[in-house]
Parts: C-alpha cells; structure tokens; sequence
C-alpha cells in the first residue's frame, strides 16, 4: 500500500442521531429547570469560574442536549459551586444542582 | 473607522459579499469547509462586521481564512444575501498583500500555489500540465496515472492532441506571443506584484524559519510549506 | 420522492441555449485527466450535430484555479478573460461555450460584477487594450458545454446504438449526478433546473434510458477547494468530502456517476482508489469501485463510439462493469494501445479496487 | 345617516369585525367574499396560539356578530372599480353593481409558498410539510402520522420560512409563526408520548404577553428542544425520513439530525386578492409588497385616497387580536370620514346597495 502522506480528516459535524443523549436524559430527570434554559448566557458572564478556565455554562448545557458530552464531566469539576449564576438566571433554573447531576449523571451511567 | 477595515471595503467585493449578517448560521450548516476544518463562515461574516482593527488583524494572520474552499455553497443560501466565499477571497488578498499570510501554516501553503499554478499559467498558459503532476507528489493518482505519464504523447495522441505542437487542441504548445501577452496582463493588472509579494514574503519568512529557500518545488521551506500538517485544524485536534 | 415537485422547479429554470455557431474554450484540468471528453465533445458537435464549432489556437486558461487560489488577483483575472472574449470577438463568435464549470461560474461572475460595476468594465478594457492592443464583445450567449449537450440530448438519444439499459435484467440503469459547484450555486438562474434540483445532467440520464438517484449528500461539493486539493498536506480534507458523498450514495447502490465538472470526476476517479488502499473500502458492486462518466464519455457510449477513443482507459476505476451492462462491445487487447497501434504495456492493478473485464 | 354604505373586501377575521363594528353604527355594510366560506384563514386552523381555543370560536363569533345591516357576497369577484362623484362604484363577477360611500380593503394574507424555498423540499419530499397542513392534520383526526404511515419520533419546526429572506424577496418578519411553531410543538407532543420534538429558530419572537409562557411550558412540560440556527437544507432518506442540516449556533458547530416529519412555518405574503385590488386601484406598495397606509403610527388605516381604507394583514403581518384591533380603528376612522362629508352627499349616494336577494 502506497504511503500517502495524509490521512482522511474527520468530520466535526454533530451527529445527534449517534450521539448519546443519555446524560440529557438524566438531568431532565433529576433537575427538570435544565429543560428550561434558553441559551441567554447570563451565567456565563457571571461566572467565577469562567473567568479563569474554559468552563461555560450555557455551552455545556447545549452541548449536553446535544449528546456532546467528550469533556463535559472534567469542565464539571471547574465549577466552584458559588451560585452567583442561579441568582442571575432569568428563567430560574437551579444551577448548581445541573452541575452537580451532571456529575451524578456520569457516574450512574459509568462514563 | 479602522484601517485594514477600509483597505477590505476597498475590493469591490467586499460590498457585494457583505450586507448585514444575522448569525443564522445557514452558511455554516452548508460548508463542506465548516465540516472538516475547525472553520465557520458565520464568524467570517460577523468578525469583519464588528469593524474591530485587533479581531481582523488576528484574522488575517490566522489559519483560519484557508480553510475554504470557495464552492460558494454559502451564496446560493445565504437569507441576507451575503457571500462569506468572496468575502475569503477578499481577506486572503490583504493578507497576501500585507504579508501576514506567512504568519499562519496554512497561509504559507500560498508559496506552493504561486509555485505549481501560478508558474504553470505564465510558462504553459494553462493552470495545470500533466507532466507536473508526478506520481510521487500526487500518490492518490494511482497507477494508470503513472502509466498515462509514462507514454504521454502516446495516449493523448489517440484522443488527437496536439501536445507541445502548433495548431488548435489538447496541450497545443500555446505560441509564444500568447504567453507574453499574459504575462503582460499580469504585469499592468497586478498579478506579476502579488507574485512578487508572495515570493519575497516567504523568503523573508523562511530566514525567520531557518529553512533553506530557492526557486523551485523542491527547497527545504517549500516541502515544508507543501507537505507539513499540524493536525491541528479539525475535529480531534481542538 | 416527488418527481412532479422537481418537474416545477425544473421549468422555471430554462434558459437560453444557442442552437448553432459557438467558440469552445477548454479547461485546465479535463484537458489533463479526460483528454478524451473534450475531442468527442467537438466531435459530437460537428459529425453527430452538424453544428459550427470553433476553437481558437491562441486561447489560455481562464486563471480559475488561480483566482480561486487568491494567488491571481480579480483584476487579474478578469482581464484574462477579457482576452478570451477578445479571441471569440476577433474570430465573429457571439456563443462563448467553456469545457470547464470553473471557468463558466468565473465568467458570470465577471459579467456580474461589470454589470454592477460599469466603471470596473472600463478599466479592465484599459487594462487589456494596454497589454494586448485587444478589443472585445461581451458574448450573447454564455452556456457551459454541459448545457448544449443537454440541448441536443434528444438527438442524441435518437441517433444512439446503445442505452442505458442494463442488457441483462432489461431495467434502467442506475446513475448518480454530480453537478460542479460552480455551475450554479453562484446564480442558480444560469443552470438549467438551478441550483437545487439541476436537471442538466438528470436530464441526459432520463433521455438516454437510465434512472436518475437522488441521495442525501447528492448537492455536497466534491471536496477540490483548489489549496485543498493542490496543496498536498489539506488532501485530507479533499478526500474527505468525497467519502462523505460515496458513504452517502452507497445505500442506493449507484451504478455510475455522472459529472459535468472537471475536478469531480477526477476526485471521484482517484479518491476511489486512495479510500480502497487507505481503508479497504470500495463503494460499486463486489469490491469494484463505482465507474465515474463525463457527460461526453456518456452521450459518446450512447452513440457507439469506442470506449477507448473516448479515454476511458485513462480512468482509474474500470469502466468495464458498465460496458458490459450497456451491452457494448469492446476489444480489451486495444485498450492499452497508443496512437499508432502500438502497445504500451499496462498499469499495475490496484490492490484493493478489484478489476474485471 | 341609515343611507350611508361602505362595502368591505374580505371576510376573514378583519372583514368581519370591520363589517360587524360599521353595521353596530346602523349603516349598511355589503361584505364582499371570494370564497364561498367565511372566516378566511383562520376558519381552516385547529386551534389558536397561546391558549389554544378552537379557531372556530372567534370566526363563530365574528360571524354571529353581523346584524341585518350587513349583506354577505360570498363566492364574489370585483371585476373593476370606479370613483363614482365622491362614492365608489363596484362592477362585480356577476355583472350587478354596488355603490358605496366607503370602501374597505381587508384582502388579508397568503401563506408563503413554501415550495419556493427550494432546498427544504416542499411538494419533492413526502415527509416536508407546512404548519398549515399540520394544522389540518390536527383538525382532521389528531392523528399524526408521516406520509409511510409511521408515528413520528422526531419532529422538525423550521421558523422563518419566506420571512426574513432576502432570497425569496420578503424581509420582514411575520410575526405569528414563532409562537405558532411553539403551540404546534406542544400539540405533538401532547399527541406523540415520547416524541422528540426540535424548533429551528434564529430568534425567538415571543412578544405577545403569554407567549413567552407558552414557550417555557414547551420546555419544561414538554421537553421540547431549541437549536439556534437557520435550517440550510433538507434532504430525504432512503426510508422517508428527513436529514436536515443547521449550525447550532451557539455552539458554533455545524449539525445534522434525522427527523421523520419536518414542518416549514410559512410566513404571510400579499394576498392574491389584494395584489388585484392594488392593480383596479393603482395602489402603492412599500418595500415589502404589503399595501402602504399613509402612516403606519398615525394613520394605519388611511390611504390617503378619500373613502377608501385598510385594515388588518393587507398592510403588514398580523397575529389576531392586532387584526380586530386594527379592524376597529378602521371602523371608527371610516365613520369619522362619513360624517365628515356628510352635509354634501352626491346624488347618487342615495342610491340603495343593490344585492343579490338569493344570497
């Protein structure tokens, strides 16, 4: 076989279909307030945690839904539980128990 | 207003590829570009529309604007009728012109187009000439290339070709006058500078380099520039 | 599916195609890797047409590939082209017809930027006058060769020997169509059946017997980009893209590909093989790959011609899986032979991409 | 005043309450209808966004409303129309005449042709169908099903289609498919146990006062999913269903899902019927085609032309209290007209709406 000096990329697409969507699943289980995010970032900004690493709420909750859970439970543990972020929602989602069953989500399901 | 903002708006392209974009992100989910590569054209869009001098300066200097592959995919979608594949074709251009394409790794490739193509349309008249595209740059050509390449004349011969000779047809040898009236179109149009620019911009960078340079595709900076990968463009890699 | 939705669309994009005296210019890559396409596409025009067709010794390239290189400038670019409406004008041509989709999307994008900008116009005939002495007519008519063998499709079709039919089971064969970027995504008005459902090559398919396959991935580009081709280390995403499309056409289990672009046909050609060594994988029919046609090459075995004046044996992947469906008759002792009848030997065999006669 | 006319164009939700409000006044209303049904699009809807009443309640109403003073022309085309001294004179399909003191347009909207936007696949696709037609598939049976017959799994809303488009020429927002794609996801989801349902969105236009109620209740109750980003295209799959592509913006990321029903929200368009009144009038249009008042603040329901006068979507996308709204204020702007002239009626104002007995 001839080497040919590069190697076919991968695709970056999200394939919902594929994905698993498990980690949602448990989380609008165990804390229904995740379902009711609506993207806004407040917590983001807010966050003290984000200010110094790459955790981000509002995207980690999107990415969960979206079954793209690769890094999802080391950004987890950058969350330092402050809960300035549950005060700043608008739409009243509880937070700090999001983070904490994301955690519980992914020892329950052993990923 | 900023400075390279007023040089982009310069290209007549500019304003035709850019209105006012919403972040939709229709050009984003058709790109074969965004697909593979860590690219978005959507963040093109919207990066130049802040008008912000350090964000474009980044920009022009980054990987990024290489990624696409100009289908102009995004045109035939685009709701606020935007073209983020001319407004690629735009940034590349200052990016040439400013020299801040060597700055990325593939910006740098721009060496090896000006090199293979940009030569073959000044001395064949064509952008392609098959006795160039050797079996071992081009593996994925297989073996009826190398068989084509080994009896050139011969195969072209029976489809009436009239390779390297006078007259109309395949690889006619284009006369000498025709040549020199591109080169002169590229003389007055621009073409010849960029030329130019792109070669002294890299010579300059593979001082910086420490890579050794000459004219030809087979300098130690020009392998570099035409084979090297970071891996570090797509998926897996971010 | 609903082929009545398509037939709507299909009629609301129609556009004007001469029926007689064009100025063919050819292309950079199909002169390379399909020599045959572009000589029997001038010979269908004069002895199966009877049309009047013209090519100039003096033409060049368009620059395409370059511009879209961004290593030519626009300006560039479109004095280049210029140059060539120059030529047809010199030569009393009005019906410009390029080989290449590349070239035919660039010379609408030129008219469409003169048409907006009238003072760019000007300065590029300054330009050319400058450096040629040359003046030029805009043509009257811009269609890419695709369109006119599209327009005579059903001539073709009645003059033909051989369908698309596959000879043993009596069913249509089933064609995928791949239709260049460029030919219509830019302004889909100026493709036949726009940019969505084209209906240039799907159209050929119908007339000539086959069954035309819609596959999910049917609008997705071939992955050429030009750097990302050209520039060896960016392959893998060229190759990449076409996977995507053989992975997506696979389920339908195509039996030709249909192309009107050079670079597609080319990819589809050799990406083929590269994936068969790379992965193992092939996509036609017990391990052989899937053949890839030119327009030309096809309305060329509809008419009878031999395979081998058509350049098929310049393919990577056999085209013989067709052939034989098709029912043509072939001598595979010529297919290696060169112009004079001499033979050349032969290519290795792929390793992975099985081969039959 | 009992011998004042006004003809209103349009028996849907605005010609209706304009015809009912006019009438309460004791003046003579001919109510002129092409269709031979009244209520217009409304009439052919299932339920109503946010509260989800049945359609039928307010068309019911508002037909219950027109008192004798009214005369109802269904199944009626104008053929031409002249100024006729300071009145109006209508030539219609069957040849009579009507004359009136006052005109009103309330020609209404068309859906977007959804077929228009070729890439979703609209009458190619058998599993791509239009809010409308989900509607009726609601008010049919309640019974979902694609075109294989299967329960759906998974349901795709697409917002914002032929609105806000430069494509397909219509700029602007129309305002009601938002929550309409909301409500709807809901209903399937309420109908479907298990369904995944997923909105298509560039943004949310949640701008009526229960809406963005409405919205979360999707969420929550419903687990109803969002994605940012515009739909690019879709294409089918071998088994029918549908493969859609879109950048969930927000994570900045191209994506790729298979659903097996995909619902296009299509917006509002001028209406075929007001395009031919534009064209007996010579009206002008704005930019969007939509029949141009001469203040959209001031005087939304003023043409600038003495007695004649719009209201509701012929002048831009409406949801349905913004029409009755607007309906009413036309009311009272055209008998504030009437009264205005009238000390110096022509002669022929006088003259009694001649209509057709048998209807």
């Amino acid at each position: 076989m001839p080497h040919f000096g590069y190697t076919i990329s991968t695709d970056r697409q999200i394939d919902y279909d594929s994905n698993d969507k498990r980690v949602a699943k448990y989380l609008a289980e165990h804390e229904p307030s995740f379902m009711i995010c609506i993207s806004c970032g407040t917590c983001t900004a807010t966050c003290s945690a984000g200010v110094f690493t790459t955790f981000s709420l509002r995207e980690h909750i999107g990415n969960i839904k979206r079954g793209e859970i690769r890094n999802i439970k080391a950004e987890a543990e950058k969350c330092m539980l402050c809960g300035k972020c549950q005060l700043a929602c608008p739409r009243g989602v509880n937070t700090r128990n999001v983070i904490l069953n994301i955690q519980r989500a992914f020892e329950a399901l052993g990923l | 207003m900023g400075r390279l903002y007023d040089f982009l708006n310069q290209d007549i392209r500019f304003g035709e590829g850019l209105k006012a974009c919403i972040n939709c992100g229709t050009c984003t989910a058709i790109c074969p570009a965004a697909e593979f590569y860590n690219y978005d054209p959507r963040i093109l869009a919207t990066t130049l529309q802040s008008r912000d001098e350090e964000q474009i300066e980044t920009l022009l200097k980054s990987d990024f604007i290489w990624y696409c592959g100009e289908c102009m995919s995004c045109k035939t979608r685009c709701p606020r009728g935007n073209v983020p594949g001319l407004l690629i074709s735009v940034v590349r251009s200052l990016s040439q012109d400013l020299g801040y394409f060597v700055e990325s790794e593939k910006g740098r490739q721009q060496l090896a187009l000006k090199r293979t193509i940009g030569e073959w349309i000044l001395n064949t008249g064509y952008c392609l000439y098959p006795k160039e595209i050797e079996l071992e740059s081009h593996p994925e050509q297989g073996p009826v290339w190398g068989w084509i390449t080994d009896n050139l004349k011969e195969v072209l011969g029976r489809f009436e070709a009239h390779y390297q000779e006078e007259g109309p047809g395949i690889f006619r040898k284009i006369p000498q006058d025709s040549l020199d009236e591109l080169k002169r179109i590229f003389d007055v149009t621009g073409g010849t500078e960029r030329f130019e620019k792109l070669e002294e911009f890299s010579r300059k960078k593979a001082e910086e380099m420490g890579k050794e340079f000459s004219p030809g595709q087979k300098s130690e900076y020009y392998l570099h520039v035409y084979n090297f990968n970071n891996n570090k463009h797509g998926k897996d890699e971010h | 599916m609903n082929i009545e939705g398509k037939k709507i669309i299909w009629k609301e994009y129609q556009k004007e195609i001469a029926e007689d005296n064009f100025f063919y210019v050819r292309s950079c890559v199909r002169q390379s890797f399909f020599p045959g396409s572009e000589t029997t596409f001038l010979k269908i025009m004069r002895e199966t047409l009877g049309k009047n067709i013209s090519e100039h010794p003096f033409h060049t390239t368009c620059t395409g590939i370059g511009y879209h290189s961004d290593i030519v400038p626009f300006e560039t670019t479109m004095t280049v082209v210029a140059r060539q409406f120059a030529l047809m004008t010199e030569s009393g041509y009005q019906n410009y017809v390029p080989s290449c989709i590349t070239s035919f999307g660039l010379y609408l994008e030129v008219l469409d930027t003169w048409h907006h900008f009238p003072e760019m116009e000007k300065k590029i005939r300054e330009y050319l006058k400058k450096a040629t002495g040359k003046e030029f007519e805009k043509p009257k008519n811009l269609v890419h060769a695709s369109d006119v063998i599209y327009k005579f499709r059903k001539e073709i079709a009645e003059k033909g020997k051989y369908r698309l039919i596959n000879r043993f089971t009596g069913e249509p064969i089933r064609v995928v169509e791949h239709i260049g970027c460029h030919y219509a995504k830019m302004f889909p008005s100026k493709g036949v059946g726009g940019a969505e459902y084209p209906h240039v090559l799907a159209g050929m398919i119908e007339d000539w017997g086959g069954e035309v396959i819609d596959y999910p991935e049917r609008r997705h580009c071939c992955g050429f980009g030009f750097r990302q081709y050209i520039v060896k280390a960016n392959r893998g995403y060229s190759i990449a893209c076409s996977q995507k499309k053989f992975e997506s056409m696979k389920p339908y289990r195509p039996e030709a590909i249909l192309t009107n672009c050079p670079g597609c046909p080319f990819f589809f050609d050799r990406w083929q093989y590269a994936i068969s060594e790379m992965e193992g994988v092939t996509y036609g029919e017990d391990g052989q790959g899937i053949p890839v046609l030119t327009y030309e090459e096809l309305a060329g075995l509809v008419l009878g011609y031999d395979p081998w004046d058509l350049g098929l044996q310049t393919h990577q992947v056999p085209v013989e899986p067709l052939l034989n469906k098709m029912g043509i008759l072939y001598d595979p002792e010529k297919k290696y032979l060169g112009k004079n009848g001499e033979y050349l030997g032969e290519p290795a065999i792929a390793e992975n991409l099985k081969f039959c006669h | 005043m009992s011998e004042k006319k006004v003809v209103v164009i349009g028996g849907g939700v605005a010609g209706l309450e304009a015809a009912s409000s006019i009438a309460a006044f004791g003046v003579e209303v001919a109510l002129i209808e092409k269709d031979d049904h009244l209520g217009g699009h409304v009439d052919q809807w299932d339920r109503l966004f946010p509260s989800r009443r049945p359609a039928k309640e307010i068309t019911g109403y508002l037909i219950e409303r027109l008192n004798e003073k009214v005369t109802v022309l269904t199944g009626t085309e104008i053929q031409k129309i002249e100024r006729f001294g300071k009145n109006w004179k209508l030539t219609l399909n069957d040849s009579q005449t009507l004359i009136a003191d006052a005109l009103l347009l309330a020609t209404g909207f068309d859906l977007f042709e959804a077929r228009k936007k070729e890439e979703y696949g609209y009458g190619i696709y058998d599993n791509v169908i239009t809010s409308a037609d989900l509607e009726k598939k609601f008010s049919l049976d309640g019974k979902i099903r694609n075109a294989q017959g299967k329960v759906p799994e998974r349901v795709g809303f697409v917002h914002c289609v032929g609105s806000r488009d430069e494509k397909v020429g219509n700029l602007y927002c129309s305002r009601v498919c938002c929550v309409t794609a909301v409500k709807q996801a809901v209903e399937v989801s309420e109908m479907i146990p298990g369904c995944e349902v997923f909105c298509f969105y560039m943004d949310l236009r949640m701008f009526g006062l229960d809406f963005e109620a409405l919205y979360k209740e999707s969420q929550e109750k419903w687990g109803v999913h969002f994605i940012r980003g515009r739909l690019s295209e879709a294409f089918e799959n071998q088994d029918g269903s549908v493969l859609v592509k879109v950048e969930d913006t927000l994570a900045g990321r191209p994506l790729k899902m298979k659903v097996d029903l995909l619902i296009l929200m299509s917006g509002m368009v001028t209406s075929s019927g007001t395009k031919k009144l534009m064209d007996l009038l010579q009206l002008e249009t704005d930019e969007n085609s939509f029949l141009q008042p001469s203040d959209r603040q001031l005087q939304a329901n003023e043409t600038g032309i003495p007695g004649l006068f719009l209201a509701g979507t012929c002048t831009s996308p409406k949801s349905i209290d913004e029409t009755i709204a607007d309906s009413r204020a036309a009311a009272l702007r055209i008998m504030e007209y009437m009264n205005s002239v009238g000390s110096q009626q022509s002669a022929v104002s006088s003259q009694l709406l001649k209509t057709n007995d048998n209807k």
